[in-house]
């Protein structure tokens, strides 16, 4: 019997000294995953996410506290890269996609006090001061930072209108 | 960390039940659940493991260290399992006939190190007691419950040879269905899926219902 | 904390698993030293049970554990017989045989008294089919004591189907032949070894033609 | 193909009740010139037209009234003489409903052609020029895909195409647009055939003709007897045998690769009705201003052909046949199997409307849909040789990856699957959901990557913008600082 | 001049539909298995109608049941189907003609809750259910499900009449041990098993042959073989199965048996018994070629009839119990996701692994 307690007591103290090496050898640095997740982000900074910043976002839906559904500049393919990334399933249809936005300048409210293109996070404003600014739709990426800066209110959010080479069928209603 | 007792038994018996919510130690609960005597017999055996094991893990959290954080906990539990293994034999040795196979299970009962893993390790002794206890009882009623359906079912009698488990006062709670032979199938380790199916189904119906009705659960509650 | 500051070393973990290992040993030790007589009281009386349910009642008044001898049937392994005597003479052997089932093996344990009459026959273990095959279990039918009484020659040692005298059952006909030849098979055995499996009168228990000896574990 | 290949290769495709004919055999007949007439801006594969017309101008018939915009796209031509009176947005003929681009032209009743140019002698052209001419004829695909036939001619120059294959396939029921125009008009189709030979520099040309149609393989192997470079063979009828692949695989036992081109195989692909546009275009110089139009359905009171001046409202054509004997249970623009159903019939006829189909409840057989009992009919079906019900069930659960991963791209959305399925799964609206929304979300990463160009463009912008304040303003303090010390060495020289 | 629809969504093409059902599926094939059916209404009298009746009706109860727990929409299209009722029909063809009316009720429960129901209806289940209840009932009462009569044919003078058939099946009269009677697999097994050949199990009035047309104890589904063929053909005639599944369970079967018959002609049967015994021509036809648990492609319903065919020959001959085809059946179903994967056909233009093919310069090929 004294063999047994001895043996198993030897045994334990091996094993764990092997143990006790292994952890000091094999010791691994785990992934900066935020690193990773910030890289897919738009990196404008726009706050939508009401995070602060891009990093910030990226940081929350590392600590799983956002998510990957929160940025929405991005959009769905944002979404879905942020998921995949993360090794989430996401339903592309389930998610409330209200759409791209485009900031439209109304031009009798405009006057050209340059506020709104100094906050575009995109340079999607053009316009000298005291002159009608206006927004270029290719570059415009929807996050709606210049809509508070703007003194007159003459900046509003209007949804892309689907055109024919965007339209997309629907999916089939479940039977 | 939830201090709150009666959360953690509620959790144990209920919402977190080891079978019906966490879904471990389905080895032992489709293996020995052939009757209502024997689900009862391994889920006390598996209860006393439990709450020995939480205790002495929640006592010894502050001293392990990472490294060897399992190992440690396995020769515990290893350690805990084999003297019940000696006891039962050794003075209840008609109920070791019984589950004399699968006491060396409780070893490997996921649920055990489960608990000490993500409970008793990082809670204080008598919280780790206490689940320790509900989280058994929550087992043992479920292992009784799988083992009744398919007693019922398959060889037609309720809690037959209980008086052997719990001494002969208890022979009273042995019933025989007259006249039903009994569908084997129950019995066979089919029978074991199809009972746990079909009680895990009215589990989530249970609670569907009671989500559904935010009111009358409170009230309920 | 000083405890923080101790497990950054490496002999930390060997000292913790050592010491568990240690005392997790030493009381798997205690423990097996105070449950062993019991364990074993406890087996012995297992065995004892099964061998008396097929001698009748009062037949023995011997310690069958302690009287057993092993005997050579020119099978692969030798076979374990229990002598039961009454008043130190010998009155039957107890032994087990074993039969080709439906589904595999069909052990049985067999008491035959010296006149080569079965005294009981009980199923040890088989794996026939439930609700079929499995008639043949004491807690099932009592079909098992058609044997009692029965020699190989009072006996038509066959099925009623083959033209015997033991019934089969509704839908299985294999199982219950299979526990006929079996037993008839182990008449066969007593027949030729009768002297060696009664054995002598307890004085003289001298083995002429068996080897006999005592083992530590009964099996 | 050798004896085992025959055995083993899969029977692909199905044989839909064809409903051609009375249809086809009425004679074609033309449709009055209406008063308005709506040309879409987008009636071609690739970037729309930009008007070359200002609202107001008079037009003659065959004036040219926008031009092609980008590589890939097409010139658009007066259909008549008359007005410009608007250029805004119209309804698509497509089922969504949306606006598109439209010039809107006010008949003058006259029908008047402009100066045409022709060419006697269209062989003694070098292949450009043909190509080139085609281009401002504004011929495109007529089989559906309008796909800008001259930039496929100069394509296939380009790729040394052997063979030509003219699609007289005509595989969808209903349609026989293509079945008249072969019966009635052989000869122009054989000289458009030998003109695009010569502008491909392919060396034979086979006409591959359903062999439901005896009357135009006849009328085109009579057309077509002096030259033997133009071989006319008749293919199986079955659907979908008008599909590229399949064609081509019939008539030449090759596959087109996946990914790849009929030019990969030395071989291009036109309609029939393409080679009677690009005879028109090089013979007499005339555009393609007008098409003929199967109009067929049980709804139809006098179904036949109709040739059509482009940009005439479904409506105008339905009334010249006849009016609907009932209200349709879809009115369908092209053919059943792969056709677009129409809202509505303010629609205007495009470049690629084979046919206006006003089907009865009965004929569409349309049905709500039951769970997929996997009868596996749809993977026979399907020429690509694709799981339509594997597909259909991951879209339907939202693994669209999973869905390209066993073969999604490859879909020719030839509607053979929904067609045979018993119970009734839109199997062809999964695909095509699935589709678009890929499209959309390859899209939407574009945009998220330029987006992200261009905030760091305007990072570095600001950074730039930040340093150059600071150099000047240091350069401002050492001019200072150098503009002080002299001042002061001035000063103190003296001293 | 607006079309008169008014859908919820821009309908898709394409316009035209091939016309048939699943309802129509369903139907053909109930046609099929009626000749056969009302043979062994023949042969074994109003016992087996009853118990066929209850089983069917059965089965339409519990799936009525199933789709009202789980709050299905149109149950009655849902019930309208033929689905379950096939369900039980092919069921009731593999049950002792005699036995107890709750063996059926219970088969059909297994079958429609357990086999079907819980994996998501019609469609979505694994494994055939009518099989899974043949097994479920057969482990569960093997007693009742190895009771098998020898045929009395109506008109008979010891036919059961009308009570006395509906006595039978309620369980209220017991049956006569003279009219049990072994199947010939069954008895082939038997015999085997006393260490007897075949030439004597066979010899004299148990020869094989005759119970290829049903002059033996057997299941409807075993009795009328030649009828199943029959039917089986019409199915294949009429294009609701195609000749892979029923040729590859046939050869499956077939190839093994002929030439362990020719090896050992004593130990194991020969091709012809192993075809028409038991419940194989019903299986070869009517329950492997089920569409939602078997492959989708040819050449996968080829090799999963192969391995359907082989399995119940290796249970037949090797196994425990005599009847191998529900077990192979079963196990085959369990594997028709990974024949599935790996049978697919092949894209076009593309090669089998699914990389574009480098394209044959023309001309070259002959």
């Amino acid at each position: 019997m004294l063999a047994a307690v001895l043996s198993l007591t030897l045994l334990g103290a091996l094993l764990g000294l092997a143990l006790g090496i292994a952890s000091r050898l094999l010791h691994v640095e785990t992934p900066a995953i935020q690193a990773e997740l910030e890289a897919i982000l738009p990196g404008t900074n726009c706050g939508q996410c009401g995070y602060p910043g891009c990093a910030g976002a990226a940081a929350a839906i590392a600590a799983g506290t956002a998510p990957p559904t929160c940025c929405p500049p991005g959009g769905k393919a944002v979404a879905l890269a942020l998921a995949d990334k993360l090794g989430l399933g996401l339903d592309p249809a389930s998610m409330a996609d209200a759409g791209p936005r485009l900031a439209v300048i109304a031009e009798d409210l405009c006057i050209g006090c340059c506020r709104c293109s100094k906050s575009c996070p995109t340079d999607a404003i053009l316009g000298a001061p005291k002159q009608i600014h206006n927004v270029l739709k290719e570059a415009c990426t929807g996050c709606a930072a210049c809509v508070e800066h703007c003194p007159t209110e003459a900046v509003a959010m209007q949804p892309v209108p689907v055109t024919l080479p965007h339209w997309v069928m629907p999916k089939p209603l479940a039977a | 960390m939830s201090g709150n007792m009666t959360t953690l038994i509620r959790d144990g018996l209920w919402h977190n039940n080891v079978v019906f919510a966490q879904m471990l130690a389905l080895c032992p609960t489709m293996a020995v659940t052939t009757s209502g005597t024997n689900g009862l017999g391994m889920g006390l055996a598996t209860t006393a493991v439990l709450v020995v094991a939480n205790v002495l893990v929640s006592l010894l959290r502050r001293v392990v260290s990472p490294q060897v954080r399992i190992p440690v906990f396995i020769v515990l539990i290893a350690s805990l399992v084999t003297i019940v293994d000696m006891a039962l034999n050794a003075w209840l040795h008609e109920l070791y006939k019984v589950l004399g196979l699968f006491i060396a299970l409780i070893v490997v009962n996921c649920a055990i190190l489960g608990r000490a893993e993500s409970f008793a390790s990082r809670h204080p002794v008598g919280h780790a007691f206490i689940d320790g206890l509900a989280m058994g009882i929550g087992f043992t009623g479920a292992l009784t419950l799988i083992g009744l359906i398919r007693e019922f079912l398959g060889s037609g009698t309720l809690f037959a040879q209980a008086s052997q488990l719990l001494g002969p006062a208890f022979a009273f709670l042995e019933m025989r269905i007259p006249g039903y032979a009994g569908a084997l199938l129950m019995i066979l380790p089919p029978g074991a899926f199809a009972a746990l199916g079909f009680l895990l189904a009215g589990k989530q119906r249970l609670d569907a219902r009671r989500a559904a009705q935010p009111d009358k659960a409170a009230v309920l509650a | 904390m000083r405890l923080d500051t101790l497990k950054e070393y490496t002999f930390y973990p060997p000292l913790l698993l050592g010491c568990t290992a240690l005392l997790a040993s030493a009381a798997l030790s205690w423990v097996a030293g105070a449950t062993r007589d019991a364990i074993a009281a406890a087996e012995a009386r297992d065995l004892r049970e099964s061998l008396t349910q097929v001698l009748p009642a009062g037949l023995a008044d011997n310690d069958l554990l302690a009287d057993r001898v092993q005997i050579d049937v020119g099978a692969t392994a030798p076979l374990t017989v229990y002598r039961a005597r009454h008043a130190g003479k010998p009155a039957a052997a107890v032994f087990r045989v074993e039969g080709k089932g439906y589904a595999g093996p069909i052990v049985l344990l067999m008491a035959v008294d010296q006149d080569g009459q079965v005294l009981g026959v009980r199923v040890l273990k088989h794996s026939e089919t439930p609700g079929l095959g499995d008639k043949i279990e004491i807690g099932k039918t009592d079909w098992i004591t058609a044997f009692n009484g029965k020699s190989l020659n009072t006996g038509r040692w066959a099925v009623r189907k083959d033209g015997g005298e033991f019934d089969q059952f509704a839908g299985a006909t294999i199982t219950p032949r299979a526990v006929v030849q079996a037993v008839k098979g182990g008449l066969e055995i007593f027949a030729r070894h009768q002297d060696a499996m009664l054995g002598q009168p307890q004085d003289s228990a001298t083995m002429g033609t068996a080897r006999a000896h005592k083992e530590g574990k009964a099996s | 193909m050798g004896l085992m290949e025959k055995c083993f290769t899969r029977a692909w495709g199905v044989h839909p009740e064809t409903h051609k004919r009375p249809a086809a055999d009425v004679p074609t007949r033309t449709l009055p010139v209406p008063e308005r007439l709506y040309v879409s801006l987008s009636q071609h594969l690739g970037a729309p037209a930009r008007p070359a017309v200002l609202v107001g101008q008079k037009v003659r018939k065959g004036d040219k009234i926008a031009d092609p915009q980008g590589a890939v796209s097409a010139a658009l031509h007066a259909p008549t003489s008359g007005t410009i009176v608007a250029i805004g947005e119209i309804p698509a003929p497509h089922p969504s409903g949306l606006p598109v681009l439209a010039i809107t032209l006010a008949s003058d009743g006259k029908d008047e052609w402009t100066d045409l140019e022709g060419c006697a002698d269209p062989f003694a052209l070098a292949p450009a020029e043909i190509s080139q001419r085609v281009a401002a004829a504004g011929v495109v695909g007529l089989g559906g895909a309008t796909f800008p036939a001259a930039v496929k001619l100069s394509l296939s120059a380009k790729a040394k195409v052997r063979t030509l294959i003219i699609n007289g396939g005509e595989c969808e029921p209903y349609l026989s647009c293509d079945d008249r125009l072969m019966r009635d008009a052989a000869a122009a189709c054989v000289d458009g055939i030998r003109i695009m030979l010569h502008a491909t520099g392919a060396s034979t040309a086979l006409v591959g003709i359903e062999d439901d149609k005896p009357e135009a393989i006849a009328a085109m192997r009579e057309a077509a007897r002096p030259y033997a470079e133009v071989c006319i063979r008749p293919v199986p009828a079955r659907y979908p045998m008008g599909s590229e692949k399949q064609l081509i695989l019939t008539l030449t036992g090759q596959e087109v690769p996946a990914d790849g081109r009929p030019g990969d195989v030395g071989v291009v692909v036109h309609n029939i009705g393409t080679a009677r546009a690009v005879h028109a275009a090089i013979r007499h110089g005339e555009p393609l201003v007008a098409r003929l139009v199967t109009v067929n359905g049980a709804c139809i009171e006098a179904p036949g052909n109709i040739l059509v001046p482009i940009g005439a409202l479904v409506e105008d054509v339905l009334a010249f046949a006849g009016g609907l004997a009932a209200p349709p249970a879809r009115l369908i623009m092209g053919g059943p199997m792969m056709g677009l159903a129409l809202p509505h019939a303010r629609v205007p006829v495009v470049k690629g409307t084979s046919g206006i189909l006003a089907l009865a409840a009965a004929e569409v057989g349309a049905r709500a849909t039951e769970p997929c009992i996997r009868c596996a009919r749809c993977v026979r079906a399907c020429p690509i040789g694709l799981l339509p019900l594997d597909m259909a069930r991951r879209i339907a659960a939202g693994d669209l990856s999973g869905a390209v991963r066993i073969g999604l791209k490859d879909c020719i959305a030839c509607g053979a699957c929904a067609y045979v399925c018993p119970a009734h799964i839109p199997l062809v609206q999964y695909f095509a959901h699935a589709k678009g929304e890929l499209a959309a979300q390859e899209r939407a990463r574009l945009r998220a990557e330029a987006t992200k160009k261009l905030a760091q463009a305007r990072t570095a912008r600001l950074a730039r913008e930040a340093q150059e304040k600071a150099e000047l303003a240091a350069r401002r303090k050492a001019e200072r600082a150098a503009a002080t010390s002299a001042t002061a060495s001035d000063t103190g020289a003296p001293a | 001049m607006k079309p008169a629809y008014d859908a919820a969504q821009p309908l898709a093409a394409p316009h035209a539909h091939a016309g048939h059902g699943v309802r129509q599926t369903m139907m053909r094939v109930q046609l099929a298995l009626l000749p056969a059916t009302l043979f062994g209404f023949w042969l074994y009298g109003w016992p087996a109608f009853f118990l066929w009746l209850i089983t069917l009706a059965a089965c339409l109860v519990f799936e009525f049941i199933s789709l009202r727990l789980m709050g299905r929409a149109q149950i009655g299209r849902t019930l309208g189907d033929g689905s379950a009722l096939l369900t039980g029909w092919l069921l009731a063809l593999t049950l002792p003609p005699w036995a107890p009316w709750w063996v059926g009720v219970v088969g059909a429960c297994i079958a429609i809750v357990v086999g079907k129901q819980v994996f998501g209806g019609l469609g979505h289940n694994v494994f055939n259910p009518a099989m899974v209840a043949r097994v479920a009932l057969l482990i569960a009462f093997p007693l009742p499900l190895t009771t098998w009569v020898a045929p009395l044919p109506l008109g008979s003078a010891a036919a059961p009449g009308f009570v006395e058939g509906l006595q039978i099946t309620l369980g209220q009269l017991a049956l006569p041990d003279a009219m049990s009677s072994a199947t010939l697999l069954g008895h082939a097994k038997t015999e085997l098993s006393r260490g007897l050949d075949l030439a004597q199990a066979f010899a004299g009035s148990t020869a094989p042959q005759p119970s290829w047309v049903g002059l033996r104890a057997g299941s409807l589904g075993e009795s009328a073989a030649p009828l199943l063929l029959a039917g089986g053909l019409f199915l294949l005639a009429t294009g609701v199965i195609r000749w892979q599944t029923p040729v590859g369970v046939l050869a499956g079967l077939a190839v093994p048996a002929a030439i362990a018959h020719a090896l050992a002609p004593g130990h194991y049967l020969d091709a012809g018994t192993h075809l028409f015994a038991g419940a194989l021509m019903l299986c070869a036809f009517f329950i492997a070629t089920d569409y939602v648990t078997a492959p989708a492609t040819g050449s996968g319903q080829l090799l999963f009839g192969l391995g359907v065919g082989l399995l119940t020959w290796v249970i037949r001959s090797l196994g425990g119990y005599p009847e191998g085809v529900a077990f192979a059946i079963l196990l085959m179903n369990a594997l028709t996701p990974i024949i599935d994967h790996y049978a697919k056909p092949r894209i076009l233009g593309r090669t089998r692994s699914g990389r574009p093919i480098d394209p044959a310069p023309a001309g070259k090929e002959t």
